[in-house]
């Protein structure tokens, strides 16, 4: 079985052999347990008790102590085109606009104040460019993951 | 008192309503619509409804609360913390309408909420204060020109506090003068925004101090006692994250001055219930007054570990106006706090969302958890991101850290980014296991921002683990026709969407 | 000491697993095939699966044990309770492999466990004993002769207990010479299949006397401490469900003498390691012994409460050879533990099976839950129907009282019987209450056996609930093609089957 | 909505109405939570949290402190047939018989030892008769519910 999934950014290929209900990949061994979890045994002898969920493609998956968000890449999916947009990291309200549409700005450059939670969030221009939309404007509630303007990079 | 309605939510209400119910009282919980399934909300004899949407039209609506707690005779109100815990106004309110506030005298909450008036009244208690200024202009532009004046005299770094706050909120560090413009409107809009009070005061910020401070008691019988020391110096974004008692460089002569320089600071203002007086302490051994919490605290769990008091308890028997059950200070063994916040430590600390789809809680002698939540339970920005307080004790600290190390790799939290992870890496820190911990802590092991440290051969695995799950159909939709099944017990093989795509 | 092997299962290996973890030496469990999927088998880090069906085949299979030992590298065996814990000859054949034995001598086994040799060993040391004698003949009929003429000079009534036994099990209550024959071939019958030793002895049974036991802890510096008192008097078919500390009619003076005593029984066999002294309090506030064990106790954990010690991990550091780590004795508040039990109470106690489709435990502070199993797991009839010992603390005995209560009505158990509402009802009895209790009491309280105490409005609400249950569709059976998922999580829409039908 | 339950062998019709998502029985209404447990506002005005699950034909029952086991009796299903039969309360190994067929025995007398989790068990008479049938002899395995002797009634 061979899965597309990402990891911290990267792209990567998994390729899992079965045989009875014993999984295997690169001398890793793995196996279902009865409440969903899965026990593997690693190749230094080690075993781990993982457990997995899914929400939306993501697979979040904790083992050895640490907890990975791993998305899936459905097969023939096309690649989501990540462009120059700055998204809403969470739902909030617009606190302040800090720049106009035609101003050009350095990396690093405070764009916009969110406040969500009760604190302040500060977007911050990717790179260097002019701002070439802005959608929303104070006192505007965004939700999470909606562009909230635009850079052209120069 | 037969009644006693708890005007919070969460896990500090979880934790007032299963006090209420073990010593025999009837409780009433309050909630607001978007808590109506959340665990406080069972925990409670009567639960009642919020009308309103917004936290001002809830939680904090002093009018509607204090309706319900007539409208259900309730005849006492326990705060919490946050929220109207600390509203000098709305204890007095309660107390006008003839019920008892579990907390102090509004006299007492006013003279220690306006960190002016309390500088004032503890330097002729004789406690000592930080040096500092109180800035009380309260136009943006005369409070700019005062706030500069009197940063040439305090000096730099100097630390930007809003008057009437405190959790962080509307706290500024600055470095040097250029910084000073900016940091004063972020810092008076923050304030404004959470206490509708731009007035801030600026302090010097003495750096390389610990944050210690004093858990004191003090009944209607005129007893008042202090349970020792918590030091809460771990702190990002000016909010405690790792908590403990005692202190790992206390001595018993420095607890005992601080303790009665606590006990002062209360008695200047003739305090009553449980409440705690924050020092910075200094490498020299120097300690100066912070503030005064006159509330419980988020993490009063740990001196109940280490002194076997239970606050909460304690705190209704002084409402009752009995005297305070426990003895004299004893201190046994060490406590760790940590908060389990939803949130991105790799990320400068953002707050997350996302539903617990698996909430599962380590377990074994020594760990106590404090929790709002449970699995199933999703976490919207509609309130802070602390989802639950993981403590442990152990007979040394040595051994309490090394608990706290086995509880945290046990802690299995999927669907929403906790700091689950920094917490654990947090542990291992040299000046965390030495004790040298002081309020810079954090910024001087992860300078650059924290990012996990993760082995390639546990990440190969935990695609390994992707992959079988994938792979079994542990991914396929739940089919079922009957809606209150889809949103069912949460399980490893539900799929949910999040609310906030 | 780096790797620690611990020759249990259930509960008892979780808390001594935990305990290695933390402390940073490398652990092995053991398991049978039946507890594949135990909790237990995961919190090592490694598990070796056993050869063979039964008991002992398995836990009890001394050379398999060591074999495993050897070839995982383990330096150390924790026999927890019960299984190998007191067998003499395994200890010295873990000893002669070169390995460290987590618990006293061979040769103080041997003399505490031959409840013979225990009793003239603790009258030659000065400790009071029952009045009783030892019957030495192991033939049936001549041990039955013997029997009869003992039971003239001790008197009615009597108790036989198996002269290698613990547990209750090969126990009887003879309350007249007509008894005594029936008796006799119970007591021999059950003792030989216990323990493969059917010698039994009489002795006076002391009604209206209390079960208070010292916890003591010697290392290798010299050094012998105890730890206070444990009260179990509360007990059903000779089995403890009720254990507390301390004693509510202990007496700081009477402490002192029972624990002085408690070291000269525990110096008398020249004791190393953690043990428990066991006496029979009379009312008279005389004392007599009536068994040591050689071993951690299951109700260890109450003291722990209240004295901050860590039993298990100074059993580890008594094996290190390093002197223990606590001062001396301080008790501080009241614990209390109950045993989890899946068994029938309304109907003689009787064991009970099943699968535990819901198991959810209580929380809040200053709650404890030492569990070997967990929701999803099947109880069967392999082993001891104790699944879990739920512990509370709390600064006084009535608010323990209090909090165990709450919790007891707060742990959710579905798909098996267990004793929940029995230990509920307890706490409400009167002489519980009063601290009154001795080993007659659940007899005393309910002479004609236990039966639940529910309203008619209570019964109807659990009817209603059945039909929302059975109308909303909850009992649909999952239809899943994957084996794997049929199995899966346990969530209140699963429909199980029970295996043993 | 009608459903037929047996609590404490006692066989009962319990009626529910269902408008929207409350149900009512005699004043007191429920409701079902997202995770499934049921909520119950009682005729005065208490609130209790149910969990239920069912195992074969049982429910298991958790509310105010209690645990109830209601058998579902499915329409048009066939009463038990009881019978005078003795049966195994649980897996086990027959210790001893202590009759033969044809012998009187009293009610309350011993018929039978098993051993099951290290503890004896005796099977008694639940009345008057005389043993008509044994089914095992001693050191028999016997799975849980299985009948074990029986009795004819004079």
């Amino acid at each position: 079985m061979r899965y597309e999934f990402r990891i911290d950014g990267e792209v990567v290929e998994v390729t899992l052999s079965k045989v009875d209900d014993i999984w295997s990949l690169s001398g890793n061994n793995a196996s279902i347990l009865p409440d969903g979890r899965i026990r593997l045994v690693s190749t230094d002898g080690s075993v781990f008790f993982a457990h997995s969920a899914k929400v939306g493609d993501t697979w979040w998956i904790h083992i050895g102590g640490h907890t990975f968000c791993i998305d899936h890449i459905e097969p023939g999916a096309a690649e989501e085109d990540e462009g120059s947009g700055l998204t809403a990291p969470m739902p909030g309200k617009v606190l302040q606009v800090l720049v106009e549409v035609g101003q050009r700005v350095e990396a690093g450059q405070p764009l916009m104040i969110l406040e969500a939670m009760k604190m302040e969030h500060r977007i911050v221009a990717s790179q260097e460019g002019s701002v070439s939309e802005i959608y929303f404007s104070e006192g505007d509630q965004v939700q999470q993951g909606v562009p909230l303007l635009e850079l052209s990079i120069s | 008192m037969s009644t006693i309605l708890v005007a919070n939510r969460g896990e500090i209400a979880c934790r007032i309503l299963r006090a209420c119910n073990e010593a025999g009282y009837s409780s009433i919980a309050i909630y607001a619509d978007n808590d109506a399934n959340s665990l406080f909300v069972e925990l409670a004899t009567t639960s009642v409804r919020l009308e309103g949407e917004s936290i001002a039209e809830t939680y904090l609506n002093q009018n509607q609360i204090l309706k319900i707690a007539d409208q259900y005779g309730a005849d006492a109100i326990h705060p919490g913390f946050g929220f109207l815990s600390e509203r000098a106004d709305f204890a007095q309110a309660v107390i006008d309408a003839g019920i008892s506030w579990i907390g102090p005298s509004s006299k007492a909450i006013e003279m220690m909420g306006d960190k002016m008036t309390a500088r004032t009244t503890m330097k002729a208690a004789g406690v000592p204060v930080i040096p500092g200024e109180e800035i009380e202009e309260d136009d943006e532009h005369e409070a700019l020109i005062a706030i500069k004046s009197a940063s040439e005299r305090v000096g730099f770094p100097l630390l930007l506090k809003a008057s009437s706050g405190g959790g962080g909120k509307g706290m500024r560090v600055v470095n040097s003068s250029e910084e000073l413009d900016d940091a004063v409107s972020g810092a008076r809009r923050e304030a404004i925004a959470a206490f509708g009070d731009g007035r801030v005061y600026v302090e010097r910020l003495l750096s390389g101090a610990k944050h210690v401070e004093i858990q004191i008691l003090a009944d209607t019988h005129g007893r008042i006692i202090h349970l020792g020391e918590r030091e809460c110096s771990i702190q990002r974004r000016h909010q405690k994250v790792f908590e403990e008692a005692p202190c790992p460089t206390m001595t018993p002569d420095l607890r005992e001055k601080m303790g009665q320089a606590a006990i002062l600071a209360a008695q200047a203002v003739d305090y009553v219930g449980a409440g705690t007086v924050e020092f910075l302490l200094a490498s020299s051994g120097e300690f100066f007054f912070l503030e005064m919490n006159t509330r419980i605290q988020v993490e009063h769990p740990v001196t109940e570990m280490v002194t076997g008091v239970d606050i909460v308890r304690e705190q209704l028997r002084i409402s009752e106006g009995e005297p305070m059950s426990c003895g004299e200070l004893s201190i046994r063994g060490h406590s760790i706090e940590v908060r389990l916040y939803a949130e991105d430590a790799s990320n400068n600390f953002l707050p997350a969302i996302g539903p617990l789809v698996v909430f599962k809680p380590p377990v074994g002698p020594g760990v106590r958890l404090d929790t709002g939540v449970r699995e199933g339970d999703e976490v919207t920005p509609n309130y802070d991101p602390m989802l639950a307080k993981l403590v442990v004790w152990a007979p040394s600290r040595s051994e309490a850290l090394q608990r706290m190390r086995r509880s945290l790799e046990d802690f299995v939290v999927l669907g929403t980014t906790t700091n689950l992870r920094f917490l654990r890496e947090l542990c291992d820190q040299e000046d965390v296991i030495n004790g040298s911990t002081d309020t810079t802590l954090i910024d001087r092991a992860w300078p650059y921002g924290w990012s996990p440290n993760i082995s390639n051969s546990l990440s190969e695995a935990a695609l390994m683990v992707a992959g079988i799950s994938e792979g079994s159909g542990k991914h396929r939709k739940s089919n079922s026709s009957d809606a209150s099944i889809d949103n069912g017990p949460i399980s490893p093989f539900s799929t949910l969407s999040r609310r906030y795509p």
